[in-house]
C-alpha cells in the first residue's frame, strides 16, 4: 500500500493552520521543498521546532506563517544571523513571533522524550545560564538516588514532521546516511510524519541493508519524491551544500524588498520543486555530488 | 620569529598553544577550528576533532564553512547523531576542551549569544545557545575566542547564555582577545598577558569594568614562521 | 597509537578480581573467547552484567568467577534454562551468587544512564511487578510538569565492557552491522572498554563508511583480534549461530561432571581462541556465512 | 475442516485469528511466532512483526530458533538498538499486540517467569522477566500463549513478573491453552471457550481456582485446512 504523494498532497493533508511542525535537519537534509510548499499553500499561525531554524525557517517567518518557534539556535549557519526572524522580533515585522528557547540539548531532550512517550527528560544542564529565567518550561528534578538536582525539560510531540532523506521505499522505510541530527526522533515524537526522498527505491534496496533504516515505514503517513528537495541544504552522496546561496542570503533577508522579490521568483514563482529545478538550470549540475562509495558489508549467515 | 601578522593569527597560535595532545575537543568553525588544525600539525597530532554536528575525527579536504559541511563527514571516523553528541560525548565525560565565542563577555566569564538589550523585546536578536550552554558547564575545559571592546568586556552581560564563574565553578580556562589573554582567578577575569605592541592602557579602554592585572603580566609569543605557514597554507589534506 | 594486544593481555590488563564487568551482545557478537580467557586467568568475585546471561555467563558462574549477577533475562535463548546458574541460586555450587535483578527495559536504561553519566533514567515500567519489591534500586520520581509517577533506576556504569565486532581498526574505532542490541551504551557507560573484531582493518576502512561506527576509538584502550571469537554466538557476515550447541549445553550444563569436562576440554584444555578453532576443525567451516552483500551508498560531495 | 491436529495447532491458529490486518506485533519465538506467520498468510498480510532484538519486518527464510536469529536480521526493514525497541516502540505505544508466556498465570492475569518458590531461594530459578514486564504494560494488547495445569494456573502466582489485572488495568486480552480460552471480566479470569472435545470439568482439574465460566460457552472453532497446511508447512519462503 504506497504512501507516494506530491509534495502539495502532502502538505495539504498533514499541515494544517495552527498545528505544530518540524522539518528538522542539522545543515544537511533540510526539506527547503516542504518549507516552500507551506509558505505556498500559505499555512498560518504554525508553531515550528527545530534545533537550528535556518534560511527555510527564515523564509516561513517572514512569510507569515509562523505564530510560535521553539528553538536553541537561529542563524544562517557560517553566514550569519537571519534578518526575517530578527525584523519579527525585534520589530513585530509581518507580526510578532512567540519565542521558546532552549540550548541544543534541551531540543534534543524535548525531542527524545517525545519519542519515548516520557513527560520529560532529565540533563545536567542551564545551572547559571538565564534560559530557565526566561522559559519556565525548563525545571528541576531530584535524583531519586543521589539527592542531585538536574535539569529536566517536558516532551515535545509535534503534529508533523517532515523529514528529508536520500532514499526511502514506497512505505517510508528509509535510508540515511551523513548527519544524522535528530531526525529519528523527531519522527518518533511526531503524531503524523512526511518522508521526502531523492530517491524512492524498491524495498529490497531497503532489505538489502536493514541498518541503514533510520526511519521505519510503520511511522510514515507520506512518502514524496523530491530529487533536490534540500536544496541550498545538501544531501551526501547527492549534491553539495550551496555555499554561495547561504552567503548570499544575509543580503537578500536583510532587505524587505529582496526578501520578497525572493519569494515571488522562487517560491510564489513555481509550481512545485521541479519547476524550482529547471529554474536552477546549471546551478544544479555544478553542486552535483562526486562519487566516494563505502565498502559494502556482508549481510549473509 | 616572524612579526608581520594578524591579530587573528596570533589568537589563533595562542589558542592552538594550550591544546595537548591526545585532548578530545569540540570543536566550531572559525578560529577555533584554525587553531585546532594548527595544533594536530605541530605538538598535538592525536587531537580528536568532534563537531556538534556529529562528525567525529573528521578530516576535512576542503575549509569547511558550516560546521554540518559534507565534508567534515565524508573520511570521518565516525558519524553520529545529537543525542549521542550531546548525551554521551559532551555529559559523558569525553569532551576535554570546548570553544565558545559570544557577542558580549563579563568579568565573571559569563558569555551572552542571546540577546543585547531586554530578552523580551531585544535590541538585537542574537541566534542563541545552540550548545554553547551545555559546553560552558560539561567541557573539562573552555576556550574563549573573542574580538574585544567596551561593548562585548561588559562588567554585566545582558544574557547569561553560556555561565561562567557562578555557583562556584572556575570559568573559562583562557580568554583569547584581539588585545591579550586572560584568565580567572577567585572567580574574576585577570589579564595574563598581552599581544606584542598591545599595551595595559588599550585593555583598559576596551574593557568595561576595572579589569585586574597579573602581576607577572607577559607577552604572548608571536606566531612562529612554521605556525603562520601553517594558518596561512590552511592546507588541510598536508 | 595502536591498542592492539592478545587476548590474553587484555583481560589481564583490564579485567581484575572484584571487578564490574560486561560483555554484551544480544544473542549476536557475544565474545565467548573473552569469557574463556577470563575462567583461564581464573578471576574471583566478579559482578558480571548483561540483559541476557547465557552460555558464557553460566560458564563465569560454573567456573566459579562470578559474585553478583546483574540480569534481565537469564536462559538459554531458544533451548532452555542456564543449569550452572541455577545449582548456583537454588543450591549454592560452587558458591552462592548475588542476584539484581531488573527487566530488559530497566538493563537499557541503567547503561543508557551509565553512558549519559545521568543518575538516574525514568521509564514506565514495574507498575505492579514484584521486581521493585525485591530489587530496592527500582525507585520512582515524579515529572516536574505532569506530576506522574515513573520508574527510575540508577546508572550502570561497569569498570570494564567487553564489545565483539566485525572489524575494527587498530585504535579501537568499530564497525558492526546486524543486531546491535546495548553494545553502544555498554562501551559508552564502562570506565575501560575492550574491543574484540573478527579482522582488524585499515582506518580507511573504518572512514569510508563512518555511519557503520557503532563505537568511537576514543573511548577504547584495547583492540583483540579474535577471529571466531563469538562461537557459538554468531558474527553476521562471518559465520552463522551454532544452534546445535545451544541446544546441546543444555545437557551438558545439567551435569556438573560434564560441565567440568567441557571446561576441562574447551576452556583450561587450550591456549587461546585459536587453538579452540584449531580444535574446532571442518565445523568453522560448516557454520561460514554465505555472501549476501549491501548496496554501497555514496559519500560524495 | 480439519479433526487431526495437535493442541499446539489449535493454539496457534486460536491466536492468529485475534491479529489484525496492520498491526504491530512483538513477537517471540515457538508458538506467537508461528501465529504471526499464519495470521500473515491469511487475513493479515500487513501485519508487522518486531522482535525484541531489534529485527523489524524480518522475513526469515528459515525457521528462527532464537529471537536473535541472523535470518530475522538479513532482509529485514530496520535494525534498531534496544534502546530504540523499548524507548521508541515499546514506550513509544507503536506497538499494538505483545506475546506473553510465563511458568504461571494467576486468576488476575498475573504472570511469572521469575521463580518457583521463595525468591530469595526459589525451588526453582526461571529467566526472569526478559522484556515481559514492560510488555504487559506498555503493548496496547496482549495474549498469553500457556500450556495449563494446577500447577500453572495458581490462584496466586509465586512471583508477579508481568502484571495483569492490578491497579485497574486490563490485563491480557485472552490467555489460550491446551485445553480452552479465556478472558478477563472485571479483573477476573473467564472461560470463554474450550477446545473441541475438552470439557469444563477438565479446566476446573487443571485450575488452582473456582474459575469462572462464561455464560455463552463456545468452542473454538478447529483449525481449517488451510490453517493447518501453513504451519505444518512452515514454509516461510511462500
Amino acid at each position: 500500500m504506497s504512501k507516494l504523494m506530491t509534495m502539495k498532497q502532502a502538505i495539504r493533508r498533514f499541515v494544517q493552520d495552527g498545528d505544530t511542525i518540524v522539518i528538522e535537519g542539522f545543515t544537511h537534509l533540510i526539506c527547503f521543498a516542504a518549507g516552500h510548499e507551506i509558505i505556498r499553500q500559505r499555512r498560518r499561525e504554525l508553531t515550528v521546532c527545530r534545533l537550528t531554524p535556518d534560511l527555510i525557517y527564515d523564509q516561513l517567518i517572514g512569510a507569515g506563517c509562523v505564530r510560535r518557534l521553539i528553538f536553541s539556535w537561529a542563524g544562517n549557519p557560517g553566514a550569519g544571523p537571519l534578518h526575517a526572524l530578527r525584523r519579527a522580533v525585534e520589530h513585530d515585522i509581518p507580526h510578532s513571533i512567540e519565542l521558546e528557547e532552549y540550548s541544543h540539548f534541551g531540543m534534543v531532550a524535548r525531542l527524545t522524550a517525545g519519542a519515548a512517550k516520557l513527560p520529560f527528560y532529565p540533563l545536567r544542564d542551564y545551572r547559571g545560564s538565564d534560559l530557565p529565567r526566561v522559559n519556565p518550561r525548563i525545571k528541576t528534578v531530584t535524583c531519586p538516588f543521589t539527592g542531585e538536582e538536574l535539569a529536566a525539560v517536558p516532551a515535545l510531540n509535534p503534529d508533523t514532521a517532515i523529514i528529508h532523506v536520500q532514499r526511502a521505499d514506497e512505505n517510508g522505510n528509509a535510508h540515511v546516511w551523513g548527519l544524522l541530527g535528530v531526525q529519528k526522533e523527531a519522527a518518533f515524537a511526531s503524531r503524523q510524519v512526511i518522508i521526502v526522498a531523492e530517491e524512492i527505491v524498491p524495498e529490497s534496496v531497503i532489505r538489502a541493508d536493514p541498518n541503514r533504516t533510520l526511519i521505519p515505514g510503520l511511522v510514515v503517513d507520506a512518502v514524496v519524491r523530491e530529487p533536490f528537495g534540500c536544496h541550498p541544504s545538501y544531501a551526501q552522496g547527492y549534491y553539495d551544500r550551496d555555499n554561495d546561496f547561504y552567503v548570499r542570503w544575509r543580503e537578500i533577508s536583510q532587505d524587505p524588498g529582496k526578501f520578497n522579490s525572493y519569494l515571488d521568483e522562487w517560491v510564489y514563482g513555481v509550481r512545485d520543486r521541479a519547476e524550482y529545478v529547471a529554474r536552477m538550470g546549471a546551478a544544479c549540475e555544478r553542486l552535483k555530488a562526486g562519487d566516494q562509495y563505502c565498502e559494502p558489508v556482508n549481510y549473509g549467515y | 620569529m616572524a612579526t608581520d601578522y594578524s591579530a587573528n593569527e596570533l589568537m589563533v597560535c595562542q589558542a592552538a598553544r594550550q591544546l595537548r595532545d591526545g585532548e578530545v575537543v569540540f570543536v566550531g568553525i572559525g578560529l577555533p577550528n584554525l587553531a585546532c588544525n594548527l595544533a594536530r600539525r605541530l605538538h598535538a597530532p592525536g587531537l580528536v576533532l568532534i563537531y556538534e554536528s556529529g562528525a567525529v575525527g573528521a578530516e576535512p579536504k576542503r575549509l569547511p564553512i558550516s560546521i554540518g559541511d559534507p565534508s567534515l563527514v565524508t573520511n570521518s571516523l565516525s558519524v553520529c547523531s545529537m543525542f549521542d553528541v550531546f548525551s554521551y560525548y559532551l555529559q559523558g565525560g569525553l569532551i576535554d576542551v570546548g570553544f565558545l565565542q559570544g557577542a558580549q563577555i563579563d568579568r565573571f566569564g559569563n558569555l551572552n549569544t542571546t540577546v543585547i538589550g531586554d530578552y523580551a523585546r531585544p535590541a538585537v536578536r542574537l541566534p542563541g545557545s545552540g550548545g554553547a550552554c551545555e559546553i560552558a558547564l560539561l567541557a573539562k575545559r573552555t576556550f574563549v575566542i573573542a574580538p574585544q571592546s567596551k561593548r562585548s568586556f561588559p562588567e554585566r552581560v545582558d544574557f547569561i547564555t553560556s555561565p561562567g564563574c557562578v555557583d562556584g565553578r572556575a570559568g573559562p580556562a583562557m580568554v583569547v582577545t584581539n588585545l591579550g589573554c586572560y584568565e580567572f582567578v577567585e572567580g574574576e577575569m585577570v589579564l595574563t598577558a598581552l599581544h606584542p605592541g598591545c599595551t595595559v592602557e588599550q585593555v583598559r579602554e576596551n574593557t568595561g569594568w576595572e579589569i585586574a592585572i597579573a602581576e607577572d603580566l607577559k607577552y604572548i609569543e608571536p606566531p612562529t614562521a612554521e605556525e603562520l605557514r601553517i594558518i596561512r597554507g590552511q592546507d588541510l589534506q598536508d
